[in-house]
């Protein structure tokens, strides 16, 4: 096993894809000899060439457009957009188009396809380059909505989505591209779209989080371990769309409560489903409220540090809500 | 008025080929037409016509590989459709929504053709996506041919992507984003633009600066031309040259062809509020169907009994379709839940 | 008090605060001389003149963004979106723009503008003229997202609307265009934009639900009652962006049990947050899971009357699901 | 290499005009520089740079009604800001993140400007979206003229917008979109493309089929116009006839600056992946700055003493500004929760 980024972990996994299947190619801004501004495709160019890794025009929505035509002619495209911030061009042509191709056609015309995007704060980029834009597309179906936290998932799982049949949005916290480091197994493996992971095993709460924020769980979690008294579970959710509803029940049976961790801005974010779901399904397994600790409810993260700071979950908040909810 | 066939490639079409191309236009006016009497009658619940548009439709399906090509078109395209293997079954099934539909099994509105096996890619209902889509396809082409997986004469394989929208629609971005790309990568790709004058109720002169929309073509690197819209043969001849291009390695073309919606928007519009009754009646009189019909009648191709025979044919196609449609069942009301997610496939 | 439909309600708004201020214009597709394809601008282009009843190229993305840049020169725009399915386009001018300039100008931009658009199901509309959008935009700080249900709410919120100073996107449940009629007061009022409407008070089961779903649980609360036994609160939302905390807790302070009414799609939907709200600040207060009756997680409400109907909510499913509720 | 100033508007222009041109340029070229010197030192985190586009910038700045015509600039605009009337304290302030800076209490990433004071409209990053909204401001200040709220004469009020952005923001649909109203709408309106030939790495010939984006126009209604835009003088004139144009019910122009962006893209690129070092020395040859500094020395307007002068002033402001803004404090934690919605207004 080699220890690597998670940035070279996703580099990796492309270019096995590439390798094995000639109809996978790479489009974007900046992906082709630039290597990508944060340098997800460097080398690739040089090693597939222009037809296969392609220098788009700066407009988003026709990158996932000529995806979307290159998925129907059965080709396996891997579009980059280049911050999650510029996605929103591309909307139409995600939420109306590539979601909804398969079923409108009634299961003829496939788009499979992969958008891939860094995402989120904390890296001092202001209101526009620290967006995280899952909750917009986990309302989609017909789009599945990944998000890896780990090295090994991040190869795994793009793996899985330049090979799925259906539009797969990837969504890479890029906080963590050189940040986060792991072992990535030797050779040819696969991480299922679907299932979530439990990324540290706890019988007081459960905490639900992915991204960056499963880390900060894992590392929050693991200070009040260490601290004594409070041993939380962490849930690292993996893939958004479809959500694994049998993981988030299993963990909240066993502990009775349950925190949710989201970068995002907090009403409607992700974990808004994630509670609805646990209120529901999950009620009588409850022991306390459901808590979210996210992003605040203001436009976007700002760029100076305070201000940043102060928008941002990070390991104190999380341990402290972790806390709180345990001593409920 | 007759239509010139003296020059172009349309010189050189056979007297089948001709026949043809009337009988799709005649069996695309008289399907229309049914559609809305039937709405007139309450039997469906909405139509949206292609009628005036026939001549630019079939004029440009003749000129591509029917069924191979990629065609993405537009709500009005039901010659277009027609001329490449839609049958008025399909139609009429999708007016009713009837299970089985071809498109969607019914589950978009009527006028959203689709058909895989034809190469006819689904359409949705917001205007120009397909455009950016249909140059993705293109680039899809030139990629397959490029790395080697198809023989770029391999007439078996699609060769281009041909596209519809209507002249409004060039408002949106997703055009500008679409012929871009067509541009930069001198893709195979061809965009037909039915300029009818009108986009719903606005004119041409509130969606845009300019006199011509091939006049944007400039803009791209791409090759525009106009052409009669209702001169079948006018369009042909400009749609071959496209396609020549398109096959060989010439890059993309915009095709403007001028034309006229004689009806309403569709059958929730009512046409009066933003044009004159002169004007419609004006262009009646430019009619595509019966130009060609005077046409091929001067060329002796056609005649008045051949003219009857077909009539009676189209009206018996319409007839059987809408009668198989009626008495077809509706989908079941779990039939919504199918087709969500494809399912994974052997790698 | 007249008695009028919900469309004549707005349009009788739209022309109140056109004769009032003359900065107020309307664009939007065919809102001229054709008066809107569902008639809501019938007669402006009239009155006003072309003008200040623009016909706008076929472009949602300019028509907002349009509107964004007159009501910076401090215009009081009024943008028409033809159905909400085609918002798309624009959805980076709404979210990235328009949303976020008050707070990147740290309150010295001000936009603002109202974005009307009619949204909803069950009008065989199929996949592309049924979209509801809201879920979307209310994860949007610095939007307002107002989604009347009577006629009287309607011309009051919309004149609110015109009149704040944000930007307002006014979603219009057009399946009660016509069905729905309600006396109007007579003369200048407002209805005030952030606080929700009880529909009808009842002590067993809350409903939550705005738009055409708030008329459907108010049937379908009248006649559990009519049929004896189950006496159900409706609360009209109205107000989606702020949501009413205030009123669905003392709501479920009463009854305990709440159960949420949406026509869209059900994952991520705004439900999700109304649920998350309540089992966080409302737990305690909770006798029985938090249900939602809502579309089904499928891309959009099909063409064909047996599948839309199955995916669309109805006074009898909600009956059913306040009664299951009830009887927790 | 010297500029051309003896036909067009440049020719009136009288030395005090071309002292302030002069040193304008020269202010934002040390201020961008000291910017990249505090990038290397650690002291900021990011720096988007103008240099090299100076010319263009303060050439289109000085045919405006500075302060007064509303305008909607590109990240690369310091010296267009500068010339308006920001300051060198207020760009400082935006690079150090520091409380009460102008254009967004620094929310915003650096060269994110905005001065409602000035009538400059706060930016975002996404490109391209300026534009649409820059003819919506050209909307509201015909509506204002023809709906009588304003005379058109009133040189206190806006009488055009002018809106920048980069060639390869012209691939947007967004760019579409608003030059399409603009042309339409015939809206006092000015767009300047500048030009500089990348898209970060991405070369013009993978941005669009065209060899001008000056071309564009002609899709548009819209009048098109290219200049070398390191002439500030052939960029003055040309934009004086546009700001012409727009006062004077004449309707929109493109404007293309041809340029050379001579640092990398941004503090976080790096420029040696995509082009080579002589691409680049051979266009620091061609440096705004010092042609126009060769020009006035020519024509005895600028000395060596006067030059002297200026560099020094010009260091002393760029000293200043970046001490205060050092020696500021941030803004508070809890700023970030201001100004989300604009309270109600007295009607
Ligand atoms: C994005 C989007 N906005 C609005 C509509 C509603 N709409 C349907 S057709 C149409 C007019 C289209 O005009 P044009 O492009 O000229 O085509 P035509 O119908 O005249 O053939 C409009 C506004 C739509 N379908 N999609
Ligand atoms: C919508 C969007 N996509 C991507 C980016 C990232 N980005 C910032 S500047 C830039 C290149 C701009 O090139 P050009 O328009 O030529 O302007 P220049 O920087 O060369 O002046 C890119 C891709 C962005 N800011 N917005
Ligand atoms: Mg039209
Ligand atoms: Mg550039």
């Amino acid at each position: 096993m080699a220890v690597m980024t998670l940035i070279d972990a996703l580099r990796q996994g492309m270019d096995e894809e590439m390798a094995r299947d000639p109809r996978v190619f790479i489009t974007g801004e900046d992906v082709g000899p630039r290597g990508g501004v944060f340098r997800a495709t460097q080398g690739l160019h040089e090693k597939y060439g222009s037809a296969r890794v392609v220098d788009s025009p700066l407009a988003e929505l026709s990158i996932v457009a000529i995806g979307i035509g290159a998925a129907l002619a059965d080709l396996r495209p891997i579009c980059e957009i280049q911050f999650a911030d510029f996605i929103h061009p591309a909307f139409n042509q995600i939420v109306n188009e590539a979601a909804k191709f398969y079923y409108r056609s009634n299961g003829t015309w496939r788009v499979p396809m992969v958008i891939r995007t860094p995402y989120g704060g904390g890296i001092s980029g202001g209101l526009y380059h620290s967006q995280s834009i899952e909750a917009f597309f986990t309302h989609v179906p017909g789009l599945k909505v990944v998000v890896p936290s780990t090295p090994k998932d991040a190869k795994g799982l793009l793996k899985s989505a330049v090979r799925d049949p259906n539009p797969v949005l990837f969504l890479e916290p890029k906080k963590g591209y050189r940040a986060i480091k792991g072992e990535v197994p030797d050779g040819e493996y696969t991480v299922p779209i679907g299932p979530a992971r439990t990324a540290r095993e706890g019988r007081d709460v459960s905490v639900f989080a992915y991204g960056m924020m499963a880390h900060y769980a894992t590392m929050a979690a693991e200070k009040l371990a260490r601290d004594g008294g409070i041993d939380a579970e962490v849930i690292d959710l993996r893939t958004l769309l479809p959500l694994d509803k049998t993981a988030i029940l299993a963990s909240v049976k066993k502990t009775g409560k349950a925190l949710i961790v989201y970068e995002d801005n907090r009403t409607m974010g992700y974990g808004a489903e994630v509670a609805a779901v646990l209120a529901d399904e999950g009620f009588e397994l409850l022991d306390a409220p459901i808590r979210r600790l996210t992003g605040l409810d203001v436009p976007a993260v700002p760029f100076s540090h305070p201000m940043q700071e102060h928008f941002m979950p990070n390991p104190e908040k999380i341990a402290a809500a972790i806390r709180e909810l345990a001593e409920y | 008025m007759t239509l010139n066939r003296t020059a172009g490639s349309s010189a050189q079409l056979g007297e089948a080929a001709l026949l043809e191309m009337y009988t799709t236009m005649l069996l695309s006016r008289r399907l229309d037409e049914r559609a809305w009497a039937l709405h007139r009658q309450g039997k469906i619940a909405f139509h949206i016509s292609g009628m005036g548009h026939e001549a630019a439709q079939v004029g440009a399906a003749f000129a591509l590989n029917r069924g191979v090509d990629y065609v993405h078109p537009y709500y009005r395209d039901l010659a277009l459709v027609l001329a490449i293997g839609v049958t008025p079954m399909d139609f009429m099934f999708s007016l009713f929504g009837k299970k089985g539909e071809l498109s969607s099994g019914a589950r978009q509105m009527p006028s959203h053709f689709g058909a895989k096996h034809l190469n006819i890619i689904s359409g949705s209902s917001p205007v120009a996506t397909q455009v950016p889509q249909a140059a993705g396809l293109a680039f899809a082409i030139k990629y397959r041919q490029q790395s080697g997986l198809v023989d770029p004469n391999d007439a078996t394989q699609p060769r281009l992507a041909f596209t519809c929208l209507g002249e409004g629609s060039t408002s949106q971005g997703e055009w500008h984003e679409g012929m871009n790309w067509a541009g930069v990568h001198k893709l195979p790709f061809i965009c037909m633009v039915q300029n009818n004058l009108y986009a719903i109720s606005v004119k041409m002169d509130s969606q845009m600066g300019v006199a011509n929309v091939a006049d944007r073509a400039s803009a791209y690197g791409v090759h525009g031309v106009w052409v009669d819209g209702n001169d079948i043969f006018a369009v042909y001849d400009v749609m071959r040259e496209a396609v020549d291009r398109a096959y060989n390695g010439g890059g993309a073309t915009l095709v403007e062809a001028k034309t006229y919606r004689p009806v309403p928007h569709s059958s929730d519009d009512d046409d009066r509020s933003y044009r004159t009754r002169e004007e419609v009646e004006e262009w009646k009189k430019k009619d595509p169907l019966i130009r060609m019909q005077t046409t091929l009648l001067n060329e002796g191709i056609l005649t008045k009994d051949l003219i009857n025979e077909y009539e009676n044919r189209a009206r018996a196609d319409v007839d059987h379709a809408q009668q198989a449609a009626e008495n077809a069942p509706y989908p079941e009301a779990l039939d919504v839940l199918g087709a969500v997610y494809a399912p994974a496939e052997e790698v």
